[in-house]
């Protein structure tokens, strides 16, 4: 058995022990607020079983192992269904760009070690109202507030802002130059004073996003994490992170399997689904294309762990595999006919075909766009000229609203 | 060959519009998802005072003596704005069962009360994945039913069901008085449809076609309900193109209309395709009822209408974003409506066998 | 019977009676100059027998009849497989908008005549090698000579100018003002001294389109067909005719019976294609799209038979169907599988898999192409803002090439 | 688990590439079109002098023991110059099945000349629509073969063919000397593959497999050359969305090179995302020979290639306007080789049933 199976079989026995406590079954009938609590609880038992920041340092928490180890744990993690969902978000984009950019390490020691243990949650303030493809756009401002700042305005779609206790956020502090250069990166209190978080509820009835306001909200200049006038790298760096954590060739959406076996038991005249051609079609071109972005996904790691960057074709991970996901979903319905109706609020995007359904749209324009992903592709590696931008090298407020 | 509408039909497109325009807003649609059982009173107050229950039956029963061509107009200003209840088209199909294949009392019994709206009728054809199944699981011996029909719309509220099932040695067409019925309400992802799964035990029934004959009127009925689901469809579809393009022409990202984006202004110049793709299939089908293309026709609406209006939730949302995935703006009442009406009356899978077999020569 | 049965009758009978005379059986193995020969036979027996011109004034030379009887004409003569493509632009274009615009009416009534008798072919000179979707960018230009005008500059997929008489043209008069507004409309011999016609080889193997070079071709005022200036507009209604003119839901492939046959008769493994579901999928999916098109033209025919003008929806025809046909003519090529290679270079696109197949792109393209005519949906009856154009208002002859 | 390339992998890759763009130039392929049989020398004579043909057969018998992914390498260089012969695939897979299922005889026959490439191999599986026929039309009796093997790509200039039959009661994996074969040639829409009907008429044969073992082998030849076409056909792609790439930035319209409209930006990003899925699916097959899960990947490295390819081809034509479908510019020549790859080594019909039969556990 190498190393890495060794520490599979570990990892899948750990998971196997606390599934009673934690798993699918454990959770049933929870509302919100006691399953975010039950997950409080798996995630300091993840990090005492040494299970959480596999691949963080070790001076600030973490395991100091591998990505490849990493994403063993995860693919044994993920199948009991635990409440990790309130911590994807806070120890995938914001803690890790606290550790890079923050300038405080005694306390951005402290930050993770309670992030870790489920303890503190981080959200992520970017999009604004005025424009969800264009973040360079946004309006909400930070303007100097004696030795600090003074932040004011709104930010929209942050997710499980509702249980954070901080944020990072992207503001303008400048408005007179060119929309991209005037922009600063911060750390937020999200109980300080002026903090509204308001929740949004969304196509399929949950509310994970809100929209938070800030009045007059002030902060020190040592929550600062770029320069003035230098967020904009900032901000993209953690969008590069969140592309790279976010790759699921099933688009976070059910597993090819379970639309096999649902075309093997459904009998249609006497016949399983699975003999359609029409079925089988779908599986085909669903697998190939799922195997192709495995695979890219392999090589990427195997590149990281040798020391090289991958390469860009991880970008298309989202991209082609939430959009896939949203219409196998719609035959998988299709596919049960009046049987197909059923719905339930609370059922899990990963394994109900309704809920995965109606929640696609969601995975579609949640952090990048099929467009704006698009757009990505063709200028950044292709080299396509950039669409016409009335906006470009205006000052931002001189820009028309 | 198609039809051009006359004046007449003009006027009812019009005049449904205007009305259900008024009537029928998505901030009372939006309460019924959430639970189940309701369906949207105003609306079928509405289609009852309007005469639209009675439009398509005969005269001598309380009908209009109308056509598919006029309910299709109906159904499609319906879908525009989102129908807050199944009922138009479970009680047609109900009705023309009755009406064709019915004895003289069994239609002094009930047609008037289906062509006044009192009386809700619900067709269940199908049984899970089978839109027409080959042997029903509800079985029929000596006018008892038996077993169990999943997933009917309507079902919660109906008085009457016209039950294909599986008589002796032959498949039959059913009545049923569904008064003593056991109903299971369905929590669904469009709540407002009804939908109910009916548990025959034992229950009487009146058989009104039996054997090859069966078959193919059930495949009738679900043809002219399909026609107008079509048309509902179709005007589903028209409406989130309009949501769409005026969205596109208003919202604003890097200091242009997004609409000047060729992703997005093709996408909706798609969408422009599909739905009159779909309405002149719908137009083409409603005009040939009693014709013997007519299955066929029917075919070719619900298979563009079905691709229409789900292609039309999807880019309609992904256009605008953020915004579009939000409970408020409600464009997921058209989102589920796409896919609850893709399922009623049986699947593009199911149609395009249909299709296939009549072009192909397999079938009669 | 009705009126337009027995029309159809009477076709039927006239086509079936010239079809051992000018038929597929008749052109086979001749070259193209043959079968040119024998298509100008054929139209003049078409003109004798009353078929020519079925829905032009009968001053003209027409036979006064309506757009529904030409139609069930054209439903007749398609199944023989007649030499009329040489004509199709001809009649189909120029000719009507020189009966529309040319003011001598003498000369014009001439040549309708001998057009509708196959002596004389016409054809249509718009498309230019600087851009082919951009008809208003146009680089040939007239300038005044006299009392006349001399031409200069290139021409490029010009449909039959070899074997064509005369020809309809756009060039730009004015360069100075912006681009659609300098343009100007004459019709032109296409065997004056000056132009050279050169044959482009495409894709499949043939040569129907050319490159068409003017050299100082002198042409007298009265061969102007649109105030000076005004040749935009004029252009425009030629392309309506041609959009309207060209409908036919198979996309000029072939028609969707022969992929049902097709796969009826070929047994994969012991049973027919058509028992598969991905074959009938395609059948269904395209008879449904086929229907639709057919749908709205015979609304279009019934409303200009009413008086009244068709709804835009026409403009979905060329679109739709060509787009179709080029994957269904792949997948007709699958499902032969290793008896799927054989290629005819002169076989019909119209009932032959493979040429329909390499022939679908040109169909794509000429005419107005797919990006085409989904921006003119989008703007035109949408209201959709045009794309950005730097060209815009800017005098042509300051826009950098 | 696919794998990273090697040092050595991607100086093959890099040296083929300058070989093949310096040596095969379009304007000797076009003409190679309208003539029947003849196939571009200069390719030909590349690919034996560089070893190409020894590339993946044994030492003992003059290869070069490398595999799949070495020879995958080169078959994506040719892809991208369009290989003027179809011999790479088809020696590789007749000396494939000498090597695997032949005898020593056999092998020292054969193999050798199949590695310098002075021996042509041709296989012949396939049977009209049915790429691996459960009963194929040849008969072999009495270790002589008679029936017709048609469309057999390389047929042609064949020497030795691996020909798939119906022997007594059982099908025959079967190797036969085609000296004295009559061969008719196709006239194809790519006439470099010097296709052919191979017209068998007691002919001798010797049998390689039989039983469900020669089905098996039958179908491991097959995924062998899938992985090498599809190595080829991604190739072919990735030449295709450069071409459109670099036209789309220099080509203008409307005062603006033709890439800024999203309609063509949008389309070549997504060509990127078929190419590299593609791309990914073939080194992850490549490297999976001699695995249990060798067919599964071939065949979804053969459904995304031929998808890539016969995408790239549509939308590079037709990015590229009327000059795009001229015969000089020759994109058709991608088009036409797009078309025929997706037959070679069965369609995209047959691999997608091959795999959803093993994903849904119905097959070994």
């Amino acid at each position: 058995m190498s190393d890495l199976e060794a520490y599979r079989a570990k990892a899948a026995a750990w998971c196997e022990s606390v599934a009673p406590a934690f798993g699918k079954a454990a959770r049933k009938g929870l509302s919100v607020e006691e399953d975010l609590a039950l997950g409080r609880r798996y995630q300091k038992a993840k990090f005492d079983a040494g299970f959480a920041g596999i691949n963080w340092p070790t001076d600030l928490g973490g395991q100091g192992l591998g990505h490849i180890e990493k994403i063993t744990f995860e693919a044994e993690e993920m199948k009991h269904g635990f409440p990790n969902v309130y911590f994807g978000i806070s120890l995938g984009m914001p803690v890790p760009v606290l550790m890079q950019f923050g300038s405080d390490r005694e306390f951005v020691k402290e930050r993770v070690l309670k992030a870790l243990q489920g303890e503190e949650i981080w959200c992520q303030l970017f999009s604004e109202p005025s424009g969800g493809t264009d973040l360079a756009g946004l309006r909400t401002r930070a303007e100097t507030d004696g030795n600090g700042w003074k932040i004011n305005g709104q930010k929209v779609w942050t997710s499980w802002a509702q249980y954070s206790d901080y944020g990072v956020i992207v503001v303008r502090t400048d408005p007179t130059v060119a929309k991209h250069k005037g922009l600063t990166y911060f750390w937020v209190d999200m109980k300080a004073p002026g903090v509204t978080v308001r929740p949004i509820k969304l196509a399929g009835g949950d509310s994970h996003v809100n929209e938070v306001f800030f009045d007059d909200v002030k902060i020190s200049d040592d929550h600062r994490m770029s320069p003035v006038g230098g967020g904009f790298s900032v901000a993209l760096a953690t969008l590069m992170i969140e592309r790279y954590v976010a790759t699921d060739s099933a688009g976070f959406g059910p597993h090819l399997d379970l639309f096999i076996d649902l075309a093997k038991d459904l009998m249609i005249n006497g016949r399983p689904a699975i003999e359609d051609g029409r079925i089988r079609q779908q599986i085909a071109r669903n697998y190939a294309m799922r195997s192709g972005l495995d695979s890219i996904n392999v090589r990427a790691r195997l590149m990281m762990q040798a020391g090289m960057t991958p390469g860009p074709e991880g970008s298309l991970n989202k991209l082609v595999a939430v959009r896939s996901r949203q219409k196998l979903s719609e035959l998988a319905i299709d596919l049960q006919g009046v049987g197909g109706f059923h719905f339930d609020e609370h059922a899990s995007p990963k394994d109900d075909w309704a809920s995965s359904w109606i929640n696609a749209p969601t995975g579609r324009i949640a952090g990048g766009s099929d467009e704006t992903l698009l757009n990505t592709i063709a200028e950044r590696i292709l080299g396509l000229p950039q669409d016409h931008r009335p906006d470009k090298g205006v000052p931002f407020n001189q820009i028309p609203a | 060959m198609s039809i051009l509408y006359d004046e007449g039909q003009q006027a009812i497109a019009t005049e449904s519009r205007r009305i259900l325009e008024a009537r029928v807003h998505k901030d009372d649609l939006l309460p019924l998802l959430q639970t189940s059982g309701r369906y949207h009173e105003a609306f079928w107050a509405t289609a009852k005072e309007q005469g639209w229950t009675a439009l398509a039956l005969p005269e001598a029963h309380g009908g209009l003596a109308l056509g598919l061509v006029e309910l299709g107009l109906i159904a499609h200003q319906a879908g525009r704005t989102l129908s807050g209840a199944p009922f138009l088209t479970s009680n047609f199909g109900a009705a023309k069962a009755i009406e064709l294949y019915g004895s003289d009392d069994q239609k002094q019994r009930w047609l008037p009360g289906l062509a006044s709206g009192d009386v809700i009728g619900a067709v269940a054809i199908a049984s899970g994945p089978d839109a027409l199944p080959a042997h029903p699981k509800v079985t029929l011996t000596n006018d008892r039913l038996d077993g169990v029909k999943d997933g009917v719309s309507g079902a919660l509220h109906a008085d009457v069901a016209i039950v294909f099932a599986n008589g002796p040695g032959m498949p039959v067409l059913a009545l049923v008085d569904l008064a003593k019925v056991e109903k299971t309400a369905i929590d669904s992802f469009d709540n407002s449809r009804c939908l109910a799964d009916l548990h025959f035990a034992d229950t009487p029934a009146e058989t009104l076609v039996s054997g090859s004959a069966a078959r193919a009127a059930a495949l009738h009925i679900l043809a002219l309900q399909a026609v107008i689901t079509a048309h509902e469809q179709t005007g589903g579809a028209e409406a989130l193109m309009e949501i769409a393009r005026d969205y596109a022409v208003t919202r604003k990202a890097f200091g242009q209309p997004i609409g000047a984006f060729q992703s997005i202004k093709h996408r909706i110049a798609e969408l422009y395709g599909l739905v009159e793709l779909a309405r002149a299939n719908c137009i083409h089908a409603a005009s040939r009822e009693g014709q013997s293309d007519f299955v066929t026709a029917a075919a070719a609406a619900r298979l563009s209408a079905t691709e229409a209006y789900d292609t039309a939730a999807r880019d309609c949302v992904q256009i605008h974003g953020g915004i579009g995935v939000t409970w408020e703006i409600g464009l997921h009442l058209h989102m589920r409506r796409a896919r609850t009406l893709a399922l009623e009356q049986g699947s593009s899978l199911f149609w395009e066998d249909i299709l296939v077999d009549r072009l192909a020569g397999e079938a009669a």
